[in-house]
């Protein structure tokens, strides 16, 4: 998070510097999102590490000019290794007042702001509440302010496109992605290869971004800059050699299904219901039944797990996905998939709550009802996501499970993981062991619900098989032969085998390691899911203070790996940074009796690194 | 998707589980699942191809009593949940069962979405109009005045008629039968199995103990033939115990009526003709109500189109024909990638 | 219930919110929204006794701009809330509005049930044919081939038709309006409004956004006179910009077919005359799609019957006249007690 | 306990004796429940206390004489108090071989078993699974056996009572009556009393009952009866002197919560969907419209919470009732209620699960359901009943504290509670303090999430009211305007009063009070909900023998009372039974980190005395 320095040196050449962050922001009608994806991957092919995060409005197409329809994009790059899509951008680009008013609360201090003068008129000013123009009242002293009128620069640009001033206008977002991409001496190449791809249909179009975007970059070059504003050096980082791509979680989770799907030799059927942010899974899988992917678009979420759960019975993978709201209503379903004993992929994209909350912005504060939030005693296996690219691991490992355990597996993502992007360098699929399912086919001694002696799974019989028609349901039954059973022993047995069973798992998954820093000490941060990133930059930059801190992160959330206990009783302190009012937390307490406390932050957005590591620094004392 | 199996001459026991019967003595159920038994031998698939699905309550009880596959889920689900079964095997013969209750009340929605879809399923309403497992609760289809534990002023909404409701829902199948006919009931299910597409059947069905007698006026044995109308495509509408009665058209009040047929009556000609695959006829008898009407018994609707299934497998295979590896190494290397250190 | 309030003289400006709109530029909620405020200026409830419930989706967000009590609550489930409202506060004038993802997808049993038990409340469906807040995925009333973020290849399913839907639920009132219609609209809402019991309105929105134009073959302005068919209650069935063509009965093959009215064509005699409280001529009307025939316009049925809230306040009056001090003490001792050690 | 010795003893006279239990068991056509209840009547009357449970089988009606179709009921009454419905019977009267079957198990050694040979026929044995006569086989040698041939003995009586075969054949379960009544010395006047009204209308058999009746009571005086069977005394316990009714908990509850209503002066809008065994309080409410009452019948469990929810919007009380699987269904519109600060009473007669489960067993496992389980951060208060009569007061309790902090509040029940009857000291209603709800009906300042400084509760406006036009929704809102917002700090803020709302109550609700025992000492047992009796009595025992334990029973499980922390940490160990894997005890750990232990037991039926003594005593050492 060096990047502040990005634009105070000596203009006389490019000076180098680790890492920068950027965020664009204008009105949804801007092509934010766009020109975001698109710097995104011309700074991955230079090969900087990164990671990005876009934040939509809430609104689908606010009136143009108002605050809630900004739409931001912001990318942490760098020459180092990036953990977070960076605390507070160190240059924001403001294509409208509007985009002003909401992001420049979170510039660094000293920060650059560019903003396209051509929309700071009255009528924007009045929309976006400001009561004057605020380039000129002195309220952005803190800030380095670089006016252009990129609006006018672009018209001029596209002149000769043939496109109508409307269309002309529109692509003063590759002018701004021309700029920037001088400033950090990016290669247009990429942008004009993909401009020319997506515009075939519209030549004028293609020919008038693509001048934009020169237009943009040549003013860089060109232009006078205002002191302190110029072009900077950002080295490739070290990355493990390889192929890379940029990948974001909701991308890397269905990939992962599929991967995950192919290992265990199963189809996969995806049965959904349209939410936010779960909706980009259901998006992306839709365009690739060409992988044994078949998905179903439900009624609602209860049909949509319904579905999953008849697909499993019918012997494929059967795999839901939702966010809060639609969680909370596929708890009876999950509850008869545990009963039945099928395996069930759940994957809660979690959402700011609660109720219907803020749809748009991330939280990570479904674990108790993953973990808890059924009818009875009815215990699953629960699994969260760190990362973009972990997500794809962690998928395969729900498959791995549900299918070995015959269970539900609910895996935990968020919006933070779902939509932001880092580069991934792209395994080997042939690396890893496939763990193909075994269909029971032989009626010889066939009880449905006679178990394996160590995974205390049920046989899973395909319905179709001959000779091994029989019948389940969520009514209990006999230890045995599956038929319902009031008997109360049995009860108790069922009951306490259910238990044994998911408790079991914790024997079949790796010991928890610690992430960075040493297995005991004063204080261990623990963390899940996606505060993944702050924490462990934060807990680096102590440790190179010399700090006895250690980073421990679980991917298995229920059962909890089996030498949790052990591990953080060899601390003083245990921290529990979480993006709830306190979940995990107390799941350690009860399970290992340790004073763990919270670190809780429920805005809808990421922790930063700073509020983790201040947090830890006054626990050191 | 399955083995071959073995042909072996399929009965009624064929179907017959281990299971003991636990409904009430007396029971309509009873009567069904013979008739389901009996037709499902007379289709001739092996037991091991068919799965039956239900919910919860006294009908969705049915799967333990088929020696088939079954799967008995929770409450208001099961057609949700065998549409997954049919798109992820689709070559299983699946069959939904559920009461009055379990289908129209909680799962109202379900019932309407694998309607609209029209996914290859045979969905059996067995409609006793009232809840039967918790002890007899009025239902949705329970008449108005209807008095229960829950209405001891006697219910006050108007019941739903299970096949309008389809009918609204966009069924390209629909049939009703009675409990208590024995050649009726495999008859129908026969039709609705060789529907491909869904296939909605409301059986009438006595609950002895919450509801005994409430379609007496259409299915005790004196007035029977009075109140039945039993359909055959391309047949006139005539019912009566001596045929002496059919339905014409008034197109001046847009209604059917009854009428006096033959001696003293008007000729069959003037009679209305059944026409399964007319939508306005459909509805017309989907709405007949006694004593005032016959009871519409038989195949109402039978409108086919490509059911939903079909076209789900068509675009999997499509898909699949352009991907025939379904490479996940490829899959992961599509769109842009970068090599470090040699940037493509 | 209520207090008594001033009378003041409504406009459609007394039910403004002082909220900012925020849906899209060009969304054609935005008509809607005028021709509802319209509609209650001049029904002339004060907007303090009004309430607004929605579920969730862009036209959920509805209640926001009415400066009336709102409720925006959880998806889908907006009819069985608002049935929560009118019950326990009988005097409100409850209005329902949602989009079809809202009301026929998640909420499709909540809207049967209130429908089929005729609570009086002003059910209206903004009917886009697409989930327009999730981004443009395609909904229950999607047309088949509608390709969307979760359907790239094309959608298989059968769209649902919302009011052959209601009718099948049961409904006592159902009609059609445009977003774009600004006079149809107050009035066929003031008819909603009008019906005791549940009214279900089917309001053709455009989603500039996602389905943009997905109504044009019937709303653009050189085809609308010509595809629509506006309703009037007595009136022959008659449309066209000319009023040159209209609708027969060809009882033969039992359904509406277009003719040529006039001049050489048939005389108006041959029309069929509308009648709202026909529901056979209600479902062919409902039914009714362009090009081949015009979209129904207006009230389409009409056919009252006693409101739920109206029987239930009257069990419960009823009731409380039997029990008219609700002494609690009497409730406890009713049944056998005993004195300990006196026992009686 | 000490009623084994009810047949042991001197014949020559009636020798007294502290308690007793008895079940009845017979096919589901035999009467068994009426039988029941009307000996419950006559006990109680007679001034003993009691508890009985009745025992249903799960099937509606299954074919005569099968094991599934047999029905139960247990009664224990004596001349102490009585905590449960006893641990084992002393007395079981079999009215057919099925009967027997399923029910000789659970008697005490040497108690004894009164059978109707009359059904002791081949088929039945059959039907019952017998391979022979239990009779003859020496099978019942641990027991006391007295055979008689009750059907014949009842067909006798009644032969001139002019009722068929058939009809006079069902009056056997009064000949039985007749006969315990002669055991325990019961006056037989209440039960002809009631027999009387009762078939007004069928006159003939009605005296056929009555003739049944007084032959049973006969046969005890006149018979020779075997060895050991012989008529005993129970004196009438020492009740507090007043009025007194028998009480179920679904009865109770659903006056339990009229009574609520009432103080709040609010209107009860109780919304439901059937479900076993929540069913009964909506059966019980909707006979009592007369009392401010509206019930509603809704399509299905979220339609119900819904509606109820509504209904408080509009300004009654929304209530709405469930099990198990229906509960699962409402957690989303809970979470709704939870965002717009709405009061409803959820209230939760708790089965044997998951899933569909045993549906007419008891269970007490949803309680991380109620705690936890919803999407988000969505804090609720949660209470539960200890016993049938208790459930009246905390049904007002849950209204009180729903009204007065807008929150939703879960009451939880179980079966056995709902079913269970006992004898009541009837309250007088007006020694209960009212806590009228003040709706808002000042525009002046009002902002629909203003909220109490005290109880943080935001106001409560019924529509309709003039110049008070608002709109709420499951948005997230302003803190002030209540206006939907998306700003990061507000949803922190707004997280954050929501939770400090619910941990509030803990500020409103008692001091958690030790029911028996000492503050402080060897061991504590903590329980919640219908463990009442069995540790009650089970702590009772122990403490006569001089032993440290103490009994803490909760009513408030969310927040928990504000001194249980320090109460728990008095003692050497803490023991927690619950009719589930261990959910409280979770709770108890992580919140106070105190080590306690579980007592589990899951079996669909209640804990028995001697377990959790035998329990408690290992623990004692
Ligand atoms: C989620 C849920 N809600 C409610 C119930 C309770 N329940 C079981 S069956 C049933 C209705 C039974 O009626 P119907 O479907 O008509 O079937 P029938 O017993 O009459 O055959 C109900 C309400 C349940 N098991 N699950
Ligand atoms: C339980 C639940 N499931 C899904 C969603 C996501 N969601 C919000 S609106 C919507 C559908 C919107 O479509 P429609 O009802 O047609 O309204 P429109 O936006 O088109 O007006 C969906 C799926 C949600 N908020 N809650
Ligand atoms: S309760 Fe009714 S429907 Fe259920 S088994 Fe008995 S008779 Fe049949
Ligand atoms: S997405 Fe469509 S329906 Fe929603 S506000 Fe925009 S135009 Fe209207
Ligand atoms: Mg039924
Ligand atoms: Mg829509």
């Amino acid at each position: 998070m060096s990047g502040s320095a990005a634009h105070q040196i000596d203009p006389a050449e490019r000076p180098e510097i680790d890492s920068v962050v950027v965020r664009f922001a204008g009105d949804s009608g801007d092509g934010i999102q766009l020109t975001g994806s698109r710097f995104t991957e011309t700074v991955a092919i230079a090969g900087n590490d990164l990671e990005t995060f876009p934040d939509f409005p809430a609104e689908i197409r606010a009136p143009v000019g108002t605050t809630y329809g900004v739409s931001a994009f912001q990318i942490n790059f760098g020459s180092r290794t990036i953990m977070t899509s960076g605390d507070a951008p160190d240059v924001l680009v403001a294509l409208n007042p509007a985009a002003l008013k909401t992001n420049v609360g979170d510039l660094k201090p000293g920060g650059l702001v560019i903003v396209d003068t051509g929309t700071f008129i009255d009528k924007n000013f009045e929309k976006a509440g400001y009561p004057a123009n605020p380039l000129e009242d002195g309220s952005l002293s803190r800030f380095q302010v670089f006016p252009i009128d990129i609006s006018k620069q672009t018209l001029e640009a596209v002149k000769d496109s043939g496109v109508s001033k409307r269309d002309g206008l529109r692509a003063k977002n590759f002018w701004t992605l021309g700029l920037i991409d001088w400033m950090y001496d990016r290669d247009l190449a990429p942008t004009i290869k993909w401009i020319e791809a997506k515009f075939t249909k519209e030549p004028e179009v293609g020919k008038a971004n693509v001048s934009a975007l020169k237009a943009g970059h040549a003013y860089g070059e060109t232009a006078e800059m205002p002191a302190g504003v110029r072009g900077v050096t950002i080295r490739p980082a070290e990355h493990a050699p390889g192929l890379y791509r940029t990948i974001t979680g909701a991308d890397s989770l269905a990939y992962g299904l599929i991967a995950g799907a192919q290992l265990a030799g199963l189809d996969l059927f995806f049965a959904s219901y349209p939410i936010t942010p779960a909706s980009a899974v259901l998006h992306t899988l839709a365009g690739l039944k060409g992988y044994n992917v078949a998905t179903f678009q439900a009624e609602d979420e209860i049909a949509a797990a319904a579905a999953a759960i008849g697909a499993s019975y019918a012997g494929a993978l059967g795999i839901t996905s939702s966010s809060g709201p639609g969680m909370a209503l596929k708890t009876e379903a999950i509850g008869l998939a545990i009963g039945v004993e099928l395996p069930l992929v759940v994957l809660d994209t979690q959402r700011a709550g609660p109720s219907t909350g803020m749809p748009t912005k991330t939280e990570q504060s479904d674990l108790y009802l993953a973990v808890y939030g059924r009818n009875a005693d009815a215990p699953v296996v629960v699994l969260s996501a760190r990362s973009p690219s972990d997500a794809f691991d962690t998928a395969i490992e729900a498959i791995r499970i549900a299918t070995k355990f015959m269970t539900p597996v609910i895996l935990l993502s968020d919006t933070y993981i779902a939509s932001a992007a880092e580069p991934w360098l792209i395994p080997d699929f042939g690396t890893y062991r496939p763990f193909p399912v075994k269909f029971r086919t032989e009626p010889e001694g066939f009880h449905p619900f006679l178990r394996d002696k160590d995974t205390l799974a049920r046989p899973w019989v395909k319905p179709g098989t001959p000779g091994m028609a029989h019948r389940v349901g969520g009514l209990e039954k006999n230890f045995n032969s599956g038929h319902i059973s009031y008997d109360p022993i049995n009860h108790q047995r069922m009951t306490d085998v259910r238990k044994a069973k998911i408790d079991g798992v914790a024997k079949d998954i790796p010991a928890q390691a610690v992430d960075q820093g040493d297995s005991k000490g004063k204080v261990a941060v623990v963390g899940w899911g996606s505060t993944y990133g702050p924490i462990s930059r934060a807990v680096g930059n102590l440790r190179r203070e010399g700090k006895a801190v250690s980073h421990i992160h679980l991917r298995h959330l229920w059962p909890l790996p089996r030498n949790l206990g052990e591990l953080l009783k060899g601390f003083d302190q245990v921290i529990v940074p979480e993006m709830n009012t306190g979940q995990l937390i107390t799941m350690l307490r009860n399970q290992y009796l340790v004073p763990a406390e919270g670190l809780n932050k429920v805005m809808g957005r990421p922790f930063t690194i700073s509020e983790i590591e201040a947090a830890i620094r006054s626990k050191l004392g | 998707m399955n083995d071959t199996v073995m042909p072996r001459a399929l009965t009624p026991e064929s179907f017959e589980s281990d299971q003991e019967i636990r409904w009430c003595p007396g029971c309509g159920d009873y009567a069904i699942v013979k008739g389901v038994r009996k037709a499902l031998a007379e289709i001739g698939t092996q037991p091991d191809q068919v799965v039956f699905v239900s919910g919860i309550g006294c009908a969705s009880r049915f799967p333990y009593y088929m020696a088939t596959y079954g799967f008995h889920t929770i409450h208001g689900r099961a057609p949700a949940i065998a549409s997954g079964v049919k798109l992820a095997n689709p070559a299983l013969d699946v069959w939904v069962v559920g009461g009055d209750g379990d289908m129209l009340s909680i799962g109202g929605n379900h019932t309407m979405h694998a309607i609209r879809r029209n996914i290859d399923l045979n969905i059996l309403l067995f409609n006793n109009e009232i809840y039967g497992l918790t002890k007899g609760q009025y239902s949705p289809t329970s008449r108005v005045g209807t008095r229960s534990p829950s209405t001891p002023m006697g219910s006050i909404d108007y019941p739903v008629n299970a096949l309008l409701y389809a009918l609204g829902a966009g069924a390209h199948f629909i049939a009703r039968t009675v409990d208590t006919l024995q050649k009726h009931v495999p008859e129908v299910l026969k039709r609705a199995h060789a529907h491909k597409g869904a296939s909605f059947v409301e059986i009438i069905q006595n609950c002895i103990v919450y509801n005994d007698g409430a379609f007496d006026h259409f299915t005790a044995k004196d007035v029977a033939s009075e109140r039945q109308l039993l359909l055959e495509h391309g047949k006139p509408l005539r019912f009566g115990k001596k045929l002496d009665k059919g339905l014409r058209f008034d197109p001046k009040a847009m209604r059917l009526e009854v009428v006096q047929v033959g001696e003293g009556g008007v000729p069959e000609s003037e009679l209305v003709v059944h026409d399964e695959t007319n939508l306005s006829l459909a509805s017309m008898l989907a709405a007949l109500e006694p004593p005032t009407f016959p009871i519409a018994l038989g195949v109402i609707y039978c409108n086919p189109a490509e059911s939903y299934d079909h076209a789900f497998t068509g675009q999997l295979e499509a898909a699949r024909a352009k991907a025939p590896k379904a490479d996940i190494n490829a899959l992961l290397r599509k769109g842009h990638t970068w090599n470090i250190g040699t940037p493509r």
